[in-house]
């Protein structure tokens, strides 16, 4: 049982772990490197709630291998504030009561960042079909799309 | 006095009967008369039911006091999600 | 529309107290919590979904790599057959024990049999493989109909249906009946008599966290349990009793949560992990996958639901009758209870007569699920009362009208309500633009309305006032959909400061007095009851502190803006919480207060949904396109949650209606036991949901609080169903309304 | 208990003798993962051997040339969607890759694992096959090429042997006049997996006559059906309502489907018909924009 080892980039820090061939990269986010903000809710990629960023990519973390994240850049959620400052979308989420039980949340806010970098102006319909991934029972999705799109709005008032 | 009505599962203890008056102060007395009356409905009561007086339900209760000339009406307990 | 002048902060929309946490990664969860030395525990499960188990051998499991500790259902204490109270209501903890960890029998696919803990999840995985279980397996009985049947297989050789005399054992748990007046005469009086029977599947809460927890008994017999749950003292007093331990030797703590809508108020691996973690020495952490949560927890009951339903031309309802079927699982006690109280409940009906029953099946026992077994009873009912209106030539929301209870009016379940609001939400709805918006090709328009009673049930609160005039609130109720930020507003309004002061936190069983499960809708109701309370007799307090300080008559003393305001005459300046805070060791001693009860006078909640869907009349499939969900709220604390829990419970109604069903293969095996088949509605399944809140204030409540988290799923399956209705003309009666379904309806038409 | 070797061969070279050594011990390869990784999370497959193909270069990538379409076998889905060339030449071999699960399953599927998975319900082969596309299977012997409906023989199992796996696929760029398009039937709006998908690759000529036609069938038998008779019908008709209502109807007769969780044997008979009218519509006008 040889463990292998790797070297990576989580949210701008080089880490070095030791994992199993066959341990997800969402277990070696939990387990290995105590970043638990990542959550797991199915572990076969329907439900989006481990979404993590790979090389600029939105992937469910349940669906890569830890190995696979050798010399890759990795986001999760705990890379997303700057500091103790909240991202837009973050704060978005929050001003528009856009969370209930906060579980899905993570995954949304990450997914919702890789939206806005490839449509900063999306409509009702693509955030829709883009985050159809994320599964969120609390809310009936209402107040995320409001909070995306809102998060949207800021963010290319922001940038003009 | 209290008007009390029984719904068709406590008639069981009641051999039918319906409704019936009694006189209570609160729903300790009252259950204590009714179980004087019919053995074991008040116990049944206190232990499933709630207990409603003029159409407010109590529930897990016994220091409620209830007015004189209340309709009372048990119900099961109801929890929820 | 909530907004009421009269109040500073609650009707306010602030960002609640955990957000910052929620949107960070911060907020521990239920899996999130890890011990050094932590073992991990794995459950072993029935491949069958009925049988006899002749024998377990775990001593290949006992001497695999890396196990600490294997158990079965013989090293939990026998329990005798008893019902007691278990905070929501009351379980038969012998039921509760082996559906915990199967004794003699697996009653469905997926019962748990055995329990290893491991130095890895892996490791304890693969030890599951070593247990040898024998089994002879019987036939499986699936369907209410068929479980009631004379010769159906026997789940439970000591069950005989509560109240019947008979000595012959049944899958009928138990029978309920709720008559009124004289039903004969009553159908004899109407002029339209309309009868159905109608079915709903078994359908899974589908909370995206799963069950978790972590425990650690200690040398001494302590056990240490944290784990996400809608009530840290239910999981407390069944973890004891199914362990035979003191309730005083367990603390449990609980993380947040992740959505439970009612099934995270019992246990599944609470007692399992503690027992594990004692037989071990080590601390046990067990989390269940989606593949075990969907086979072996939650669901709610399937149903089978007949109405004969009789009105007068002028749209009068004369008379009614409903048989109400409904799955318990492989253990009595599916909510026919609330089903039955429910299903007439809206509406004044001179006579009726509704039976219940409780059916025991090979399916995992039920847990509650949002306003238990009140959506299939509507589902039947309201659909009725829509064809009811089609062929009485009324308008659907005139015919509630005419019939609607108020004030006064006595409930189908006996008592007389006292204030409510169906009356004006059914006027909010018809008034709403949604209502009258024109529609298009294959499109239809149906609604639906919903009851549900809500509960009070006991809770408790307290304030600590620091030294700087910061107040930190602790209850015990958890927290599923913002209810600390209600419990701070309620808090602020009261003591008059600012929303930002507060701290509010949901605590462990040892360090916060009692509080009941967060269900029935009770917790911004009960729990709020409580921390008003608290807070009043911290005011009292303070203006006795203020009134010592300033040697005035505590009488004397106003509470206004956050301060203590002296008599004019004392020529005192008023003192801040603040000041009266820091000078508190003088005035004798810390600022606290609690306040402890057993909340009363819970309001009903009455709702109106409004559904356009469109269909695809060559595939079936259909969308849900405009929403609107109206409901009384009796008043609105933090409006922006209250619209959550409508949205939410709209969408849950509607995955019912549409696309959300267990399947099983005739083995008793479920057959699409993920998210990826299990098909929850995704955000592109969806319009926005639109909201209005009616307030009408619930006299029992301080400020007037309804509960409103159970309601919203209530009406929809009606409604979705009417819309499909008036789109392509066929009325289904057996949900889900899959895409073959409807395609079959629509070429039988 | 073995735990399982993980190898990221850089070149096709250094992918030989890990694909020797495959013939001996029980390896799968990895591509996008998104189908592997949960069945062996679930005991399904139980590989000893991991062999991770995507950094090796010859399989990413999107080349359009004028004769021929390359594609990597292990481009990610969503690579091929942001693909503007590879949507205005192939646009139904793109939706079938775009359909497959969500945004985030999309940064990993691919087409080669999409087809090698065999899932008789893959959305990715109908509109490969429609478009004639051959695959280069490249194996510890060297490389063959194989037409894609000859890789799945069974649900579960394609053709391939241990030690081989799809370098890249190769489609004939589309005349003008050509195009192609694929649907799929879902209970949701997403997430789900096809109970029905239809491919149709179509040539009109300038009077909107139909020179020819490929229909292909998913998810109503084992393996891909291709609907050689519905073609047939297709050519030489200028694809008027009557032609594709009877198009319609012959393709509901094709296949052996299956009643399961996701639909009944007459469910997906209907639904076929339906959708084959529907995509050789799609297929045909954006055939005609083409010309």
């Amino acid at each position: 049982m040889s463990k292998t080892h790797v070297t990576t980039t989580i949210n701008g820090d080089a880490v070095e772990y030791l994992c199993e061939p066959d341990q997800s990269m969402l277990e070696v986010l939990r387990d290995n490197l105590e970043l638990t903000g990542t959550k797991e809710g199915c572990a076969t990629g329907d439900c989006g709630a481990c979404s993590v960023s790979l090389d600029g990519r939105l992937v469910c973390s349940c669906l890569v291998l830890g190995v696979e994240a050798e010399g890759k850049q990795i986001e999760t959620i705990e890379g997303i504030a700057n500091g103790s400052e909240l991202h837009p979308i973050q704060q978005k989420f929050l001003e528009n009561a856009a969370l209930q039980c906060g579980i899905c949340t993570p995954g949304f806010i990450v997914a919702t960042k890789a939206l806005l970098a490839k449509n900063p102006d999306p409509t009702e319909e693509e955030a829709r079909y883009f985050l159809a991934g994320n599964l969120c029972r609390c809310t009936g999705y209402d107040k995320i799309i409001r909070a995306v799109l809102d998060a949207a709005a800021e963010m290319r008032g922001a940038a003009s | 006095m209290l008007q009390v009505d029984l719904s068709v599962d406590l008639q069981q203890f009641s051999s039918g009967l319906e409704s019936l008056q009694v006189e209570a102060a609160n729903i300790r007395e009252l259950l204590e008369q009714l179980d004087l009356r019919f053995p074991g409905l008040g116990k049944k009561i206190e232990k499933d039911m709630a207990v409603t007086i003029n159409g407010v339900i109590y529930q897990d209760t016994l220091i409620e006091p209830i007015e004189d000339g209340s309709e009372i009406y048990f119900i099961p307990k109801i929890g929820g999600g | 529309m909530s907004e009421n002048k009269d109040y500073k902060w609650v009707g306010t929309r602030p960002i609640r107290p955990d957000g910052a946490d929620k949107v960070t990664g911060k907020a521990a969860f239920g899996a999130d919590k890890n011990l050094p030395g932590m073992l991990h525990g794995k459950i072993l499960r029935s491949p069958f979904g009925h049988a006899n188990i002749k024998s377990i051998d775990t001593s290949a499991a006992k001497s695999a790599p890396g196990v600490l500790a294997v158990m079965t259902s013989k090293d939990l204490p026998d329990l005798p057959s008893e019902m007691a109270e278990a905070g929501e209501s009351a379980v038969d903890f012998r039921d509760l024990s082996q559906n915990i960890l199967a004794a003699d029998k697996v009653l469905y696919h997926g019962h748990a049999v055995a329990a290893v803990a491991a130095t890895s999840a892996k490791l304890a995985q693969e030890a599951l493989k070593l247990i040898k279980v024998e089994y002879e397996e019987l036939p499986v009985v699936l369907e209410i109909e068929d479980a009631m049947a004379d010769d159906a297989p026997i789940l439970h050789e000591n069950q005989f249906t509560s109240g019947d005399s008979t000595d012959k054992p049944s899958n009928v748990a138990a029978k309920m009946k709720l008559p009124r007046g004289d039903i004969e005469k009553g159908f004899a009086e109407a002029d339209v008599i309309i009868e159905r029977e109608f079915t709903t599947p078994t359908v899974h809460q589908g909370y995206i966290e799963p069950h978790a927890v972590t425990a650690s008994m200690s040398a001494s017999g302590h056990a240490d349990v944290w784990c996400c749950t809608q009530g840290a003292f239910v999981v407390r007093a069944m973890t004891a009793k199914i362990l035979g331990m003191d309730v005083g030797k367990v603390k449990v703590t609980p993380s947040e949560i992740g959505g439970g809508f009612g099934a995270k108020t019992t246990v599944y691996l609470e007692p399992v992990a503690v027992k594990l973690s004692e037989m071990s020495g080590r601390p046990v952490k067990m989390v269940m996958d989606r593949e075990e949560i969907l086979r072996a927890t939650g669901p709610t009951s399937a149903s089978v639901i007949k109405i004969k339903l009789g009105a007068t031309n002028d749209g009068k309802l004369v008379a009614a009758e409903g048989t109400l079927k409904y799955g318990a699982g492989a253990y009595k006690g599916s909510p026919m209870g609330p089903g039955c109280m429910c299903v007439f409940a809206s509406y004044e009906i001179p006579n009726f007569l509704v039976r219940g029953f409780d059916v025991v099946l090979n399916k995992p026992k039920v847990a509650a699920y949002r306003a238990p077994g009140a959506p299939m009873a509507a589902f039947a009912m309201e659909s009725v009362m829509n064809e009811m209106a089609a062929k009485l030539d009324l308008d659907p929301i005139d015919f509630r009208l005419e019939n609607a209870v108020k004030e006064g009016s006595v409930a189908a379940y006996g008592p007389k309500f006292p204030a409510i609001g169906f009356v004006e939400t059914l006027k909010a709805a018809k008034e709403h633009p949604h209502y009258s918006a024109p529609l298009g090709k294959n499109q239809g328009r149906g609604i639906g309305t919903g009851f549900w009673f809500n509960v009070g049930m006991q809770s408790s609160a307290t304030l600590n006032v620091n030294e700087n005039g910061s107040v930190t609130l602790i209850t015990g109720s958890a927290d599923i959909g913002g209810s600390r930020a209600s419990m701070a507003l309620f808090a602020a309004e009261e003591l008059s400061i600012s929303y930002d002061l507060i701290t509010p936190l949901v605590s462990n069983t040892e360090e916060t007095s009692y509080c009941d499960v967060t269900g029935g809708s009770r917790t911004t109701f009960a729990t709020g009851m409580a921390v008003v309370k608290a807070a009043k007799n911290l005011v009292a307090n303070m203006k006795k502190r203020a009134a010592n300080t300033w040697g005035v008559e505590v009488d004397e003393v106003l509470w206004q803006d956050g301060q203590a305001v002296p008599p004019f005459s004392s020529g005192k300046n008023p003192m801040s919480m603040a000041e009266i805070a820091a000078s508190a060791a003088k005035t004798g001693g810390p600022l606290t207060a609690s306040a402890s009860l057993t909340a009363q006078g819970a309001g009903a909640g009455f709702g109106v949904h409004i559904c356009d869907i469109e269909v695809d009349p060559e595939t079936g499939k259909t969308d849900v396109i405009r929403y609107t969900a109206i409901q009384d709220a009796g008043k609105a604390i933090h409006p922006s949650y209250v619209e959550g829990q409508y949205q939410g419970g709209a969408v849950q109604g509607i995955g019912w209606a549409l696309n959300e069903e267990y399947v099983y293969n005739d083995k008793g095996v479920l057959q699409n036991f993920g998210f990826l088949d299990y098909r929850m509605p995704v955000a592109n399944d969806l319009p926005m949901i639109d909201t209005v809140i009616v307030e009408v204030p619930n006299p029992a409540h301080p400020y007037g609080v309804r509960g409103v988290g159970e309601t919203p799923i209530v009406p929809p399956l009606a409604a979705v169903a009417e819309a499909v209705n008036n789109a392509v003309g066929v009325r289904i009666c057996d949900l889900p309304i899959s895409p073959p379904r409807l395609l079959a309806a629509i070429d039988a038409k | 208990m073995g735990s399982v070797q993980y190898h990221a061969p850089q070149s096709l070279e250094e992918a030989v003798p890990l694909l020797k050594e495959a013939q001996k011990t029980p390896s799968r390869i990895l591509a996008g993962g998104t189908d592997l990784l949960i069945q062996m999370r679930a005991g399904v497959k139980t590989p000893d051997m991991l062999i991770d193909i995507k950094k090796i270069p010859e399989v990413t990538g999107i080349e359009i040339g004028p004769e021929e379409i390359r594609l990597g076998a292990a481009t990610p889905s969503a690579v091929m969607d942001e693909s503007v060339e590879l949507h205005r030449q192939l646009p139904g071999v793109v939706e079938g890759m775009e359909l497959i699960g969500s945004t985030q399953v999309q940064g990993r599927a691919t087409p080669g694992g999409n087809l090698c998975n065999a899932s008789p319900a893959g959305d990715g082969a109908p509109a490969m096959i429609a478009a004639g596309g051959q695959c280069v299977v490249f194996g510890s012997n060297g490389v063959r090429t194989i037409p894609v409906e000859e890789v799945c023989i069974a649900p579960g199992r394609t053709s391939l042997a241990d030690d081989e796996f799809i370098q890249e696929f190769r489609f004939p760029t589309p005349k003008p006049g050509q195009a192609d398009a694929y649907l799929r039937f879902i209970p949701r709006n997403e997430m789900d997996i096809a109970v029905v998908g239809v491919a149709a690759n179509i040539t009109v000529d300038a009077s909107g006559t139909c020179t020819a036609a490929k229909v292909t069938l998913g998810a109503v038998g084992p393996t891909v059906v291709i609907a050689d008779k519905v073609a047939e019908l297709l050519v030489g008709t200028k694809l008027d309502d009557a032609t594709l209502a009877k198009a319609g109807e012959m393709a509901s007769g094709l296949g052996t489907p299956i009643s399961d969780k996701r639909g009944t044997v007459e469910f997906r008979h209907r639904i076929a018909g339906v959708l084959t009218r529907r995509v050789i519509q799609i297929a045909a006008t954006r055939a005609g924009e083409r010309l």
